[in-house]
Order: structure tokens, then C-alpha cells, then sequence
């Protein structure tokens, strides 16, 4: 049987050693009328079989092509050196650092991310990583609530419609209020009496590509006494202000861009930066540097006081394993492209993104929005944005990524650009939206 | 003189030189970024991040990597764990999804979508519930949902006022608590037994028209199978509270019996331990979770549905808690679980945990003749617990054990066993590794009785020796101190 | 008490138990083998090959990886070697290409035959020859191709019977010398002067009529250019000998200067030297030759050729002195190097060569200023000589090397100079990286010095300590002592 | 510039402590008329743009689909497993393990291969590998030339030709003739007077499929005072009888099918094992078993007076590099596999190729010879056998390798078939024969 060692010889000597005649009789305990119950699951199949059936279902998915889409994650530049050393099989199947003397792999590596992950933010300190973005965000709003003692948080619309859905679902068991802050010309503007309000919580970009004029969402939360939660894309801090700089106390959001493939939507990671002040309120694991008995440098968890195994009911989040493995990649990624590489991705997938709106315009199309934009955009659209991504689908090409009615733009897509993004692609997607029947102004001057 | 590659490990940041890089994206004009963003958008010096030549970049990872214990390397028994074997297959096939985006049209994603949909129905088949989620992204995550479900049930009904607490057993994984207290409850700890099961007059008890539920991991934690269980649901339910599976020690009975038919409403499975899908050091997991039809309309959204000859997924589920998580789930590892599914079928499941068990007492045996003391003397399941003899530290015998190149037990859990060591070989250990983890642990006792002093300063022979955590807590660096920095 | 980890590493084979197995093949019925086959075409007893489970062999193989130096993990400047950098991104290169079988129909192999033919081009360009074939596979099979052809030549011009010598400096490396005979040559050695260059006078005494080839590297083994190189390819050529190029030392000149324009015929290269194709702990490697015009004919078959609108391979050579390997060539590692061509481009080659010049002029000094003799007092190409202090053996030195995790230069080579450390660092290592390694130099100096005896001693924090080769030599054991046998 | 770390301030600092006050100057001695010509080579290309290029390259290919090409290399199983461990970075980017007290890695790793290659040809002594099955079949020659000291071999013409072109290459330059023994039915008959030749060289399976007769012909060069080199496939050595058994005194052959890509032709390995009292002839590096100073066992290259790099001129080849990497990777996949293992995969295709066969023959195909054959046989064909493998591959089954006039067999191809072949793959190959008229018979009957 694959992966199990043991010869029958090896299972007769286990039992005598153990002093019981069958595998069976190990189970006597186990309730005599539910025992092996038949279980309806597909034969086994060997891994040649396995494989051919992988590929085949894989080959029924299609990938590759021009593509465009956003909306929380993107195709970024991952160099090939980064998934040869982050994936290593001593990274891949360690377990939580535990045994500090024996994993000193993973917990510096941690480290050396909680010091990026800090650089990029502008923050003192950030944990080894949460789920995703979104669960990132509703944690960052319960570390608020247990901050201010407050119940109530404000969040801008343009918090991506995701994230705000999983923050109402972990807020509404604790009975915390959420209000939502509606955009005005696709910014969030300064919220009415966040008096009150444990944290604003506000996207940058925002969910519809947007610059926010974080500075000033900032001074209305503290002035009402609550923290700003900036819920950021990593990889447009090589370029944007950091959360530190405009007065943000956390700074939330999901690490694909920083090297993580989309993988049909996760793994990624979260990750959570906060003020000094704020560390004790920090869920999640912590490595700390220390030395050993030698006085070598060392790094070890930390702080674990905060945490489920030592504080049970009282810890500040339930949160167990984390996004390790993932946060390993953004690492290795980030010492391989270091500040400039960084800087040319998010200032290429800018420069790409406004390439495409020009050209997008130039053919008479129209962006729903005037904000600036920094990688990624909406599009106004004569038909429901499903149908526009089917369409151009159909064409090759994946974009489209459909905008909810809740931003009231009618018909509309995102459309992300990254440095991935060649002149050629472009004309592949302006081919297809012509073809799609979505730049009226170019089938007359083409037509 | 010290050994000179005994030194301090250099960090990443100590072999940054400035104009360095390994790689580099696709070049593109420098747009004007103050005209495009607006000038105040900017940041103004650019981030610390290490600069680094790409040799110099493998060296450290690499190096790194030679500092940290795996299950690749090393025997690493953990209980509660479950570190097996990850078979390498496993990386190839999840690579062949990895390009996929979450918004792509659901038509260009069939592939994907049917093998979500197969594995839900799967592992509803493996724990006899009618509907899986595989949105959570870890144990605890899926406890967290399901426990949400479970309150989403009982308001539907009126009785989420009355119903504000939650049952765990008082050596239920810390987890297990938070959760309860995260998703608003407060909890309710009931002893175990002298047989190390729930004690059956605590139970009762306890019980009561407050409680909302009863969260058992079942074998529990000290490896022992609950063999009061139908009973322990019986009442449960007479009392009107749902009944939640810890999935983390399904590895003990898959394929012999299902929580399902043990009475339980709501369970979730951790894939990183009983699946197979690598631990990475910490993460990322997976805790789907499965659940009785009278709980099903409360998943969150979004699920993978047959639609229209195809698959896709559906947001229309009423009274869904929600969303959990962006996205779906972690594709990347549902592969992993889904291959490892198609390979071992019914009948390899089944073996998996009859070996599990069978190495587990077989360790047991040989550790107790190693002379540690077993707690509980009766056959364990896929982990036991065990202690070290009178005077003799857990965690010196855990350090100890490093310098045999063989990973120690999970130590001091459960908190109901004084010095505990809980062990979980797993089925994929060979019984010469066994043989020689008993023999390594006999020899750290010897050792210790011979030589007193030994073993509190072991590690001898490991990248770093013992650390000083104190110093570590007290004055928190949680990040590279910069020269310009008080570091 | 030694410590435990530190003893014997078991072999497969005491890994092995009957039964077991990691890989399951596809299954199909048994044949009967002994109708199909014949009862005598078959094998009695099966081999005895190792019977381990998968995690086993994956233990097995990791934790020898981790009894393993490498350029990934330690500094690796073994003189003439050229221990570089290995691109990753090189590695999922090549598997694009290794599914094609050696003869499927050629249309179906035209994105192949392509890189192999504009590889043939780039090499041409880059060496100055006029043609090229990929097919060696390796260096010194480079060498052999390239005799031959030199033999071929004179045998075309009747001069078959009258040449028989090569001449080859005395720092040749062994594989010239060897070469020639193996071409049925008979060898003459010319020494080299003080400066370290071929003693000019005593090259004019060997030349006359029955030389066949001179085989030079350039810079040659002690990493000095040989500056009078046209002179000597004038003297050759007025002899009538062919002047052959050992390409193992272009990462010295690369897109500086050419062999073919410094008068040589024929030149091999080392592709898992200069153009980074990993040395595989000893091969795979890869040694395409160029040549000039004149000798084109007599390439081996089959050559990669331009065919109706795309590519094919033609063994349409009259003159060919026939093959050298079967199939084509080392497919795997020729994708490699034209990757890595194509990703530095002219302007990057020659930085190459600059910054290798660089970073060995510049460990020199450092190495002379900790102490260490330089017995040719000039600058040096990619590598240089050095000696140690009277009264210390290189052997030592380079052996506590090892316990700073550095891997020791070339040693006791070339055989021209006394206890000779010959030093190659190539481009790819950061000056840091060279200054830690002269500490490291320096610090083994000092010990010495001051504790007599501690050198003859190290390795200490080695996997094993100093081996017993003389028994290894005088007994051999050369497989697995099985126990049935006299071990 | 990639992988090159030198910033500015780093070369100017190398420059300063060498003394000199430019790169360009380290050249000085180059000749000056030679001096940085200019290179016709085509532009850099980062590494987006070479990932691009090459996987257009690659897709211009054709692989995948079923295949049934063999004559010296073929598409087996190898599990994931193989790749996973045999190319970890330690010993993909190792040297020749010179320095054994760090390089136990390669060296037990290639003692524990020349046991398993020792095992399988049933001999006593494996070398470390040799470039590939034509070299090793060369250097055999040579070995039994220096061992006899005659200077003519005899070799059948059921050896490969590729492998007795490298042969005579190899061979004329030492003024050492070649007799071709010709086949009849496909195998070697006993040949005339081998006397005076240093060896028979003989091929099993031979280059037709057909099983030779191996005992006969080493009686036959043994009586003749020469010695016996078989040519094996060694995944065929899991069933059939090993060369030790027939007296065979040299096995050496092409270790692709225990584990290796077929890459388009390399890199393979080459194997040699020789009898005891071969050793010291033996090319090639060798490692041994000894143990360390503090009498732990260890593995170190021995008997390296055989060696270039000891004897020079008198070295019994000039092999340096060999094929550590290949060798290691067949290493690895015999022992994943294990005796069952590689029996189930020679078996299997044994099953696989008769089934072929008999499937043909069924549709009215012919085979050329009637001689019993293992694993791949010939198949007469109509037109040239070129002519048919393209007309196959045109129809996406990669099949037919042309046999070579010398045989005089008319049109013919090699048809072989693995365990990875399936029945629908033989399907799919009837079918391409059927259309492209190959299958007279059949074509009547499906009209
Ligand atoms: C019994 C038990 N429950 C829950 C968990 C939490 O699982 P995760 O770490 O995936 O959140 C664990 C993990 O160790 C566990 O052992
Ligand atoms: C100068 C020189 N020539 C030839 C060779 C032989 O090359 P290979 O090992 O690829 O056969 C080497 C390899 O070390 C070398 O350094």
C-alpha cells in the first residue's frame, strides 16, 4: 500500500510486541455497530493513473494568455529562485518551530519577514502571518474593539466586498456593529461621526482601484478616538506611502502579490503590522531574537501569552497554524528583488495599467471613474461584467473581474494591469472587447 | 577557539550590500508616478529590504534550511500533529493548478471546480455528514466556522439568547476554547476520568439549556477513544446542544468509523494532518468542515454546486453565516487531500489508521520498557501519553532527544498530565525508526541518571543550544535592529 | 560517550527490509515469461536491490544531501573548475525540453533543433571558430572529438604516418595528455618557465615535422595567459601541427578575446564550467568543439543543419570521422547554457570574465597578505597559485577549511608547483564572501602556528572525519558488503 | 547584471586592493589587436522574456500523446519521488566529491549505485558511470584490447549501429580492427573464428528486439581466447538472466531506462562492470568503503592510479567528468522501485510489447523476424520507415523508428512498448496505421 512501510511480518511483530492478535482487536472500543461501515469512495488508482486523471482535469481548465484580472489578487513576476529555496522539502514539511534549537530555518526566516513586512508598512511590528486579507482585516477590527473597548467599527465600501463579508461574519457573533461608508466618486470620504467607532477600516487602492486620501480618514478616526486599519497590497507600498506614514495603527492585507502564485484563490497569506502600542493586543505568532547558552544569536517564539495554547479562552485570537509556508515565499521573493526589484514591478504594473486606460480611451472607451488609480481600474461596460469576462473568455483572454451593484456604476469590470503585462496583451484584450461589441466608438472606426 | 562555523548565523540583512539584486522583473519606462498618483500618495525613502546577489540569496536559504528539523530529515513523532509522510507526488500535481486565478470565468476553471466538488463529496462520504464546506484555511478556522454555524442554528430557532455556553473537555486543545470565546460564547471545562475519558457525571452536570454545544476531539487528546460516545451524544442532544468533532486525531479511526454515525452534528478536518498536505513550518492548512443536512443551509458561501452540466459556484444559500474567508478555500492543498484520497481509496484509508494505531501502541509499549511512566494503561489509539520517570524533566528529555537528530514528542500537552509527552508516530514510521526513537529515549534516561547535569544542558550537537526565552520576552526584538536603531 | 548522531551512517541497503517498496509502477497482468522469452533467458533470483518505503528513502536521500558541500550551500573556488553560480531558473528551463525522444519524426522536434542549432552558432561566435558540434559529453570528451579530427585531417593530407606526437605543457591537465594517447598519439611535455607561460625555447626544440597537435589552455593551469600565444601559434603552424584549445579556462577571456583568433584550430569548451550547466557532483557535463573552416568536414555526425524552411539532423559528412556519442548530445544541459547566453548577451559575457579576473586578482592579494606564498609575482586571470608557508602541507590547510564550511581550493594541482592550492573563485562570489575566506585562510595559518598537531587533526566538525585511503586503496570494497558475504 | 554581484563600490574596492585602476587593465596582456572584438550574439533577455522564448521553442515540439519509440531509449515510469531527492541542490550543485570528508553525499550514494549495478549484471565491480551506452560499449573495446593485448574485436550487428559508429570512431584511431558479425533471423549466429579478437561484443535484447543466445557467444569468444562483452538494457536485467550468469566478462550498456528523461537523446548515463580480475583496467572513477579516524564507516574515490589525472598518458582513458547526476538519478529510482518494483516494469512491458504485437498481427500486420523478442520488435512496413513515422506522427502517435538497410530487412520499423503504454494507446497506433495505409488487411475489414 503506498506509504505505508510495514510487511505483514512487521504487522505480526507490532502486535505481539503489543500483545494483541489482530489490527481489528485495536478498535474494540470503538462502537461494534458503527464499526466499517462501507463508504462510497472511488477505486484507488495508482500514480501514472493519478496523474493522467490530474492532468486531464487540469487540461480542462484553461490558463496561461493575456491576462488582466484583480480584484484582491493578481499575476505578479515571481522569479524562479524564489519557489526553488522557499519550497525546499526542510521548509515544506517542518512543523510549527516548536523545538527553537531545531528550527532555527523557519524561525529566522520569520523574523526576517516580521522586519520586511514592518520596512514595507512603516510599523513596529508584524506577526508571522494570518490566513488571508480578509481574515486579516476582521482580526485587525477585534484587536480595535478589544483596544478602544468599544462594539462598533465604520468600513469604507471600498474595502474589498469579500473582506467586508468576512468581517460582518466573525463581528456579528461578538455583536459589533458595522457601519459601512458609502464612496463618493469612488473614494471614501470623511466619515460621519466615527465617534464611537473602534477603528475605519479603508482600502488602499480601494476595491475599484482608487487612490484614498488615507491621511485624512486617519485624523477623522483618531479625532473620534479609534485606530485606522489600512488594509494595504503589499507590493504598491515599494511606491505608496506607508500606513505608518499617514497615521495608520494597523496595516492588514493579503501577501499574494509579494510571490505567491493565485493558485485559484489560496493559498496566500495574511499579514498584520501594528504600533508598538498594540503588540500585546497582536494575535498570531511572534518570533522574537534572543541568544543561546553560548551566546549565539538565536530566534525563538515569543510572547505566547497571547495565544490559544497558553490562554486557552482568553487568547486573542483562536489562530493556530497560520500561512507559514506562503509567508516564506513573500520572503525569499523579497530578499530576491530587493527594494528597486520591488519598486520596478509596482511602478511597471502602474505604468501598464494607465497604458492600458489610455489606449482603452483612445478607442472611446469609458472608465467609470475620474480618481487616480494605481494598477487596476474600472471599465463601464455596455453589458453585465459576467457576461463581458465570458465573452472575453471566449476570446483568450481572462479580465473582467464584474464590479457589484452595491457601487451603483451600472455595468462595469475591474481591469488590472501588472508588469507581466505586454503591449501585445493589450492588443489581444482591446481586440476582444471590439469583438465583444464594448468599444462602439472603435467598430465604427475599424468598422 | 569556538569551531568557527559555530558562529552566529549571519541574517539576510547582514549580507545586504546596497546596489545588490538577484532578480529582476520585466523592464518598463519609468512612468511619472507624482503626475499619475499625485505626489503625497508617494512614500519617501524606500523600504529596508535586503539586497542581496542571487548566490548570496541561495546560500542563505539554503543554509537556512540546513538548520531546521523536517519530516524529510527527521523521525518528528508530534502528538496531536500527525507528521506524516508528505508524499512528493503531492507537489507536482498541486503545481499544475497553481495558475489559476479566483475570478476567472467559472467556465474556464471546470477542471478545478469538479475536483473541489469530488472532494467535498468525498470527505462528506469519509465523515458521514451530508454537506462540506472547503473554504477554511486551517483547524481552528473550521472550528471557528462551525461553531458559527451552530449559533446561526440555534437563533433560527429562537434559542439564541438562552443558549451562551460552550462544553469542552478540560483537555481540549487550546484552540478549542478560543474558538468558543471568539465566536461569542463563554466556555465550560468538564474533567476527564481516571481512564482518561470524559467523565460521564461532569458530563451531565454540565450540561443544560445554556449550552450550545459540545466540542469533543474524538480519540481525544491523550489519545484515548471515547467509548462513551454514543451516550455523551444521546445527551447532548437531549439537552438540545449540537455536537462539534475536533477532526485533528481523525487519523486514529478514517474509514472505521465516522463521527458522523457517532452522533456528531458538525466536524471539521484538519488536511495538513490526517491528509497529508505539508505543515510548511506552521502553515498554510485546511479545516473543511462537514455537517448534518438539519445544520447545511448555514455554510458559508460560497459553495461548489453542479450547475447546468458543469460546476460552479453558488452564493445562493440564504442563511449562510457568511463568508469565512476570501475566495474558496486552499486550493493548493485540496489538491494534495484530493490526490491523496484517489490513491489509497477505502480499503488504503483503512489501513492508514489501523497502522496508525498499531505503531502508536507499539512505541508504547516499547517506550514503557524504556522505563517512562504511561498514564493511562490501556491500548491508546493513533497517540499516547507518556511521562518520564520521578525527577526527570519532560523537556530535558525532549532537548536531549535533538542531539540524536530525532524530534521530540509534543511536550506538556494536555495540561492534565503532569510532564506529559504525547506521542503520534503515525502510520509512515517503519518499526526500525520506532526501535531506534525507543532506544535514542532509554539511552537520554541512563544518561540522565549517570550523569546529573546532562541533560539540562543538552542540546549539545544542534545549530544553536538552549535559548534564553526569558530574555526573548522580556525585551521583545521582533524585528532586524538596524545599526541606526537601539537595537 | 560519542554523540549518537555521530556515528556510522547506514547504507540503503541496512535501510532495506523484504516487502517493502516506495514506487508502484503501472500494474498489468503477469506475462508468462518463460513462454514469451524462453526459460533459459531468465534470471533466477531477482537482484538484490534495496526494499525501503517512501519515507524511508526520502530520509535516506535528504539527510545525505545534508552530507554534502555545494556551491548552493558553501563557497566552492576550486582552481580550474569553475565553481559558479548555477541559475535556478536554468533548471526549469531544461525540463521543458525532456520529454522529447531522441527519434520521434524531426517536425515534431523543430523548437529543439532550433536552440541546438543557434547554440551551434553562438559557441562558434563566441570561440571564433567557424563550426561547432554539441555532441561531447564532456570536456575531455571534447578533447578526444577534436584529436581525432586534428588525426583525420593529417590522414586526408597524407601526413597520417609522419605525425604522431602531440605536445602538451607540463601543467597540462591530465585529461590532454591522456586524450592524446587515447588518440594513439605519443606525448611530449614542454615545461613552463618562471613566469608560469610555456618555455618558449624548449616549445621551438619539441616542434618539427612529426607533431600532430599542440594542446594548450590559455590561461593555462596556473592561470596565467600565455602572452606570447600568437607566436607560438606561428611556430605550430610553420611546423604543420594543429593548435588545439582546452575551452575549460574560457571564463578568463569570455567576449574578450577568442581562441579562434589567437590562432587556435580547435577548441572544446566546458559548458558546466563557463556557461554554468551544474557539475552534478561530477557530470552530467558537456564539451561542444569548435573548429576552423578547414577542419570542418571532419566534424563528428550527425551536425544540426538548416532544412527545407526548419531544422534537421544531417549525417551527410563524407570526411566525418563518424560518431562520437549516440543520439546528439547532452539536450538537458545545452538548454542551460543557451539560456544562460541568451540572458547576459556580449555585454554580460564580458563582464563575466571581468569581474572572474577581478574577484581571483583580488583573493590573491588577500591570500598572500594572510600568509600564503604566490609563486608568480603578476597578475592573474580567473585563478592563481599559491603555496602555503614553509613547513605547512596544503593538504592540511585545505582540510580545516572544511570546518568553517568553506570548501578548499584545487590541490596538489597543477603538478608543477610544490604543494600547490590552486585558487578559482569565479565571478559569482561577492567580495565578502573572498574576505572571509582569506580570514578563514589566515586563522588556519595562525592555529597552526600556534598549536602544533591541531592541522594534521581537522576536519573535526565534519559528517566524517579524515579517511583511511590507503585501506581503502589496498582492500577495496567496492559495494555493499552483503551479509552473506565476506564483508 | 544577473548573477553577478559586484556593485560599483564593490569593484572599485577590489580594484583599489589589487592596485590597479581599471578592469580592462587585469587584460593587459591579452593581445592587443585581438582585444574585445565585437561578437554577433543576440540581445540580453531578462528572465520574463527568456521563460517566454523558450516555452514558444518548446511548444513548436510535439511531445505527449502515445508513444512506442524505443531503439536505445524509452518513455518509462518514474516517480515523482526520483526527481524530487536525486535533484536536491546539494547534489546537483556539488563537485567531483574530492574532498570526501564533505562529500559523503555523492560518494555513498554512488557506492550504494555500483552495488545495484553490480547486482543487476551479476559481476563484481561497477564503475561510476561512463557518458553514455555508445561510450561505455567503446571503452569496453579498449579494456579488452588492453587486457588481451590483441587489436581486433568482433562485434555483432544486433549492436545498435549508433553504438558500433562510436565504436569504429573510437577504435581506428588505436589501428584496432572491427569484424561485423551479420544476423540471421534477426539474431547472432555463433561467429567464425573469433580468434585473435579481443572480445565479442554482443547486444541483448538485441537492436531488433530479438533475444540472443549470450551463453553460446561467450562459450564461443572464450574458447577464442577473447573476452565476452554484452551490451544489456538494464531494466531488461529485473527478468532476464544477468551477464555474470552467461559469462559475460563486461556489462555495460545505457542507463536511461532506470530512470531518466529521454531528454532528445542525453543526458543518460553509461554503465561498466566488469569481473574481478578487470578491475584494474577498468576506466573511470571507482569509490570505496573505508572508514574515518574515529572508525566511522566512510566512502572515498579509490584506486585512482587508473585515473587522467594520476597516470596522464598512461591513463586507461581519459575520462574526467562522468555522469554522477544521471547515475544518481537511477540510483534513486532503483531503489524507490526495488527488485518488485523494476520487475513489474520489465515484465509489464514485456506484456505490453507481445500484446502490441499480437494486436497486429490480428489487423494483418507482419513482423519482419520470428525470432522471440522482449520488449520491441520489428515491423515490415509498406512504405520507408522514415516515411511511416512521420505519416504517424502527423496523426499524434510518436512510433516507428526507422530499421536500417544493413538489415536487409526492406521497410521496417522498431515498434517497443512500456509499462506506461495502455491499451487505448495501441488503439490510437492502429488506427494511424490503418489511415496511413499500413494495415492492408485491416483496411478491407473496416471498409
Ligand atoms: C486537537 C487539535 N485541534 C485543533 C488544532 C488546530 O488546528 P490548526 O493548527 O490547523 O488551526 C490542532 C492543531 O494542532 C489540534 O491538534
Ligand atoms: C583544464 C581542464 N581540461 C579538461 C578538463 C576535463 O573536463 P571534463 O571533466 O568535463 O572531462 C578539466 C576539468 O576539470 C580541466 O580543468
Amino acid at each position: 500500500m503506498p506509504y505505508l512501510p510495514h510487511s505483514p511480518d512487521d504487522v505480526r511483530r507490532a502486535l505481539e510486541t503489543i500483545g494483541v492478535d489482530s489490527i481489528d482487536a485495536l478498535f474494540d472500543e470503538l462502537p461494534a455497530s458503527l464499526r466499517n461501515p462501507d463508504i462510497e469512495l472511488p477505486p484507488a488508482m495508482d500514480e501514472t493513473a493519478l496523474m493522467a486523471h490530474l492532468r486531464a482535469l487540469a487540461a480542462s481548465d484553461v490558463t496561461g494568455g493575456p491576462t488582466f484580472l484583480g480584484g484582491g489578487m493578481r499575476r505578479h513576476f515571481i522569479p524562479a529562485v524564489t519557489p526553488h529555496l522557499a519550497l525546499q522539502s526542510e521548509f515544506v514539511t517542518a512543523y510549527t518551530p516548536y523545538q527553537p534549537e531545531v528550527a532555527q530555518g523557519v524561525l529566522q526566516a520569520t523574523f526576517e519577514f516580521q522586519t520586511m513586512m514592518a520596512e514595507l508598512t512603516g510599523l513596529d511590528v508584524a506577526n508571522a502571518s494570518m490566513y488571508d486579507g480578509a481574515t486579516a482585516v476582521a482580526e485587525a477590527a477585534l484587536l480595535a474593539v478589544r483596544h478602544t473597548r468599544r462594539d462598533a467599527v465604520l468600513v469604507s465600501r471600498g474595502v474589498h466586498p469579500e473582506t467586508r463579508a468576512v468581517l460582518a461574519t466573525y463581528l456579528r457573533a461578538q455583536g459589533i456593529a458595522i457601519q459601512t461608508v458609502d464612496l463618493q466618486d469612488g473614494r471614501t470620504p470623511v466619515p460621519a461621526g466615527p465617534d464611537g467607532a473602534a477603528c475605519v477600516i479603508a482600502q488602499q487602492p480601494n476595491h475599484l482601484g482608487s487612490l484614498e486620501d488615507m491621511a485624512t480618514l486617519g485624523e477623522a478616526a483618531h479625532e473620534g478616538g479609534g485606530l485606522l486599519v489600512a488594509v494595504v497590497d503589499p507590493l504598491s507600498l515599494a511606491v505608496l506611502k506607508p500606513p505608518g506614514a499617514y497615521g495608520a495603527d494597523v496595516a492588514v492585507g493579503d501577501g499574494q502579490t509579494l510571490g505567491n502564485p493565485t493558485f485559484f484563490g489560496g493559498p496566500s497569506f495574511g499579514f498584520m503590522v501594528v504600533r508598538q502600542e498594540l503588540l500585546r493586543q497582536l494575535p498570531g505568532r511572534l518570533v522574537g531574537q534572543t541568544a543561546d547558552v553560548e551566546g549565539r544569536r538565536a530566534y525563538v517564539l515569543t510572547l505566547q501569552a497571547r495565544e490559544q495554547h497558553i490562554r486557552r479562552g482568553k487568547a486573542k485570537s483562536n489562530i493556530c497554524s497560520n500561512h507559514q509556508l506562503t509567508a516564506l515565499m513573500a520572503t525569499v521573493n523579497m530578499a530576491a528583488l530587493g527594494p528597486q526589484g520591488l519598486r520596478e514591478m509596482a511602478a511597471g504594473s502602474v505604468r501598464q495599467a494607465h497604458r492600458l486606460a489610455d489606449r482603452l480611451r483612445a478607442e472611446g472607451a469609458r472608465l467609470a471613474l475620474d480618481a487616480p488609480f494605481f494598477n487596476e481600474f474600472t471599465l463601464s461596460t455596455r453589458q453585465p461584467g459576467s457576461v463581458v469576462r465570458s465573452a472575453l473568455a471566449a476570446r483568450g483572454v481572462h479580465a473582467g473581474v464584474p464590479v457589484g451593484s452595491e457601487y451603483g456604476l451600472g455595468h462595469a469590470v475591474l481591469l488590472a494591469a501588472t508588469e507581466l503585462v505586454t503591449e501585445r496583451d493589450m492588443d489581444a484584450l482591446l481586440g476582444a472587447l471590439r469583438a465583444g461589441g464594448e468599444l462602439e466608438a472603435a467598430e465604427v472606426r475599424h468598422g | 577557539m569556538a569551531e568557527p562555523r559555530r558562529g552566529s548565523f549571519p541574517s539576510i540583512y547582514e549580507r545586504s550590500r546596497p546596489g545588490r539584486r538577484a532578480a529582476r522583473p520585466p523592464r518598463h519606462d519609468e512612468p511619472d508616478l507624482a503626475a499619475l498618483l499625485g505626489e503625497d500618495q508617494l512614500r519617501d525613502d524606500a523600504p529596508r529590504l535586503p539586497e542581496v546577489s542571487e548566490l548570496d540569496l541561495v546560500r542563505h536559504f539554503t543554509q537556512l534550511a540546513h538548520r531546521q528539523f523536517s519530516i524529510d530529515g527527521n523521525v518528528y513523532p508530534l502528538g496531536s500533529c500527525t507528521m506524516k509522510y508528505n508524499p512528493k507526488v503531492h507537489e507536482d500535481a498541486a503545481r499544475l493548478f497553481q495558475d489559476l486565478h479566483p475570478y476567472q470565468a467559472p467556465e474556464t476553471a471546470q477542471g478545478t471546480l469538479q475536483l473541489l466538488f469530488e472532494l467535498q463529496r468525498d470527505l462528506g462520504a469519509l465523515t458521514g455528514m451530508d454537506a462540506v464546506s472547503l473554504q477554511p484555511a486551517a483547524g481552528a478556522h473550521g472550528e471557528l466556522t462551525g461553531i458559527l454555524m451552530i449559533r446561526a442554528y440555534h437563533e433560527a430557532r429562537g434559542e439564541g439568547e438562552q443558549r451562551k455556553v460552550v462544553i469542552v473537555p478540560d483537555g481540549a486543545h487550546g484552540t478549542n476554547p478560543a474558538t468558543a470565546s471568539m465566536a461569542g460564547y463563554s466556555v465550560v471545562e468538564v474533567e476527564s476520568d481516571a481512564r482518561g475519558e470524559v467523565d460521564l457525571e461532569a458530563f451531565r452536570r454540565a450540561l443544560g439549556p445554556e449550552v450550545a454545544a459540545v466540542m469533543l476531539t474524538n480519540p481525544n487528546t491523550v489519545g484515548v477513544f471515547e467509548s462513551r460516545i454514543l451516550e455523551i451524544a444521546g445527551l447532548a442532544h437531549e439537552a438540545g446542544a449540537q455536537l462539534y468533532y475536533d477532526g485533528a486525531n481523525l487519523n486514529a479511526i478514517v474509514g472505521r468509523v465516522r463521527p458522523g454515525d457517532m452522533g456528531f452534528d458538525v466536524v471539521h478536518l484538519n488536511l495538513h494532518k490526517t491528509f497529508t498536505t505539508p505543515h510548511g513550518g506552521g502553515g498554510p492548512g485546511t479545516g473543511p468542515i462537514g455537517v448534518k443536512a438539519h445544520l447545511a443551509d448555514f455554510l458559508p458561501v460560497p459553495l461548489v454546486v453542479r450547475q447546468d452540466g458543469g460546476y460552479g459556484l453558488s452564493e445562493d444559500l440564504p442563511h449562510s453565516i457568511g463568508r469565512m474567508r476570501s475566495f474558496y478555500g486552499n486550493v493548493g492543498n485540496l489538491v494534495r487531500a484530493y490526490a491523496y484520497i484517489r490513491t489509497l481509496g477505502l480499503e488504503g484509508l483503512r489501513r492508514v489508521s489501523g497502522h496508525a494505531v498499531l505503531n502508536a501502541n507499539y512505541l508504547r509499549v516499547k517506550m514503557q520498557r524504556a522505563g517512562f511512566r504511561i498514564p493511562y494503561q490501556r491500548l491508546n489509539m493513533h497517540e499516547f501519553v507518556a511521562q518520564p520517570p520521578e525527577g526527570v524533566h519532560t523537556l530535558d528529555v525532549a532537548k536531549a532527544l535533538l542531539d540524536y537528530g530525532m524530534h521530540p514528542m509534543t511536550v506538556y500537552f494536555p495540561l492534565t498530565v503532569k510532564e506529559a509527552m504525547m506521542v503520534e508516530p503515525t502510520e509512515t514510521e517503519s518499526l526500525e525508526t520506532l526501535d531506534a526513537y525507543a532506544e535514542a529515549l532509554g539511552e537520554v534516561l541512563e544518561r540522565a541518571a549517570a550523569e546529573p547535569g546532562f541533560l539540562a544542558g543538552a542540546p549539545y550537537d544542534t545549530p544553536v543550544r538552549r535559548l534564553d526565552e526569558v530574555r526573548a520576552a522580556r525585551q521583545p526584538v521582533l524585528r532586524f535592529p538596524f545599526a541606526d536603531e537601539a537595537g
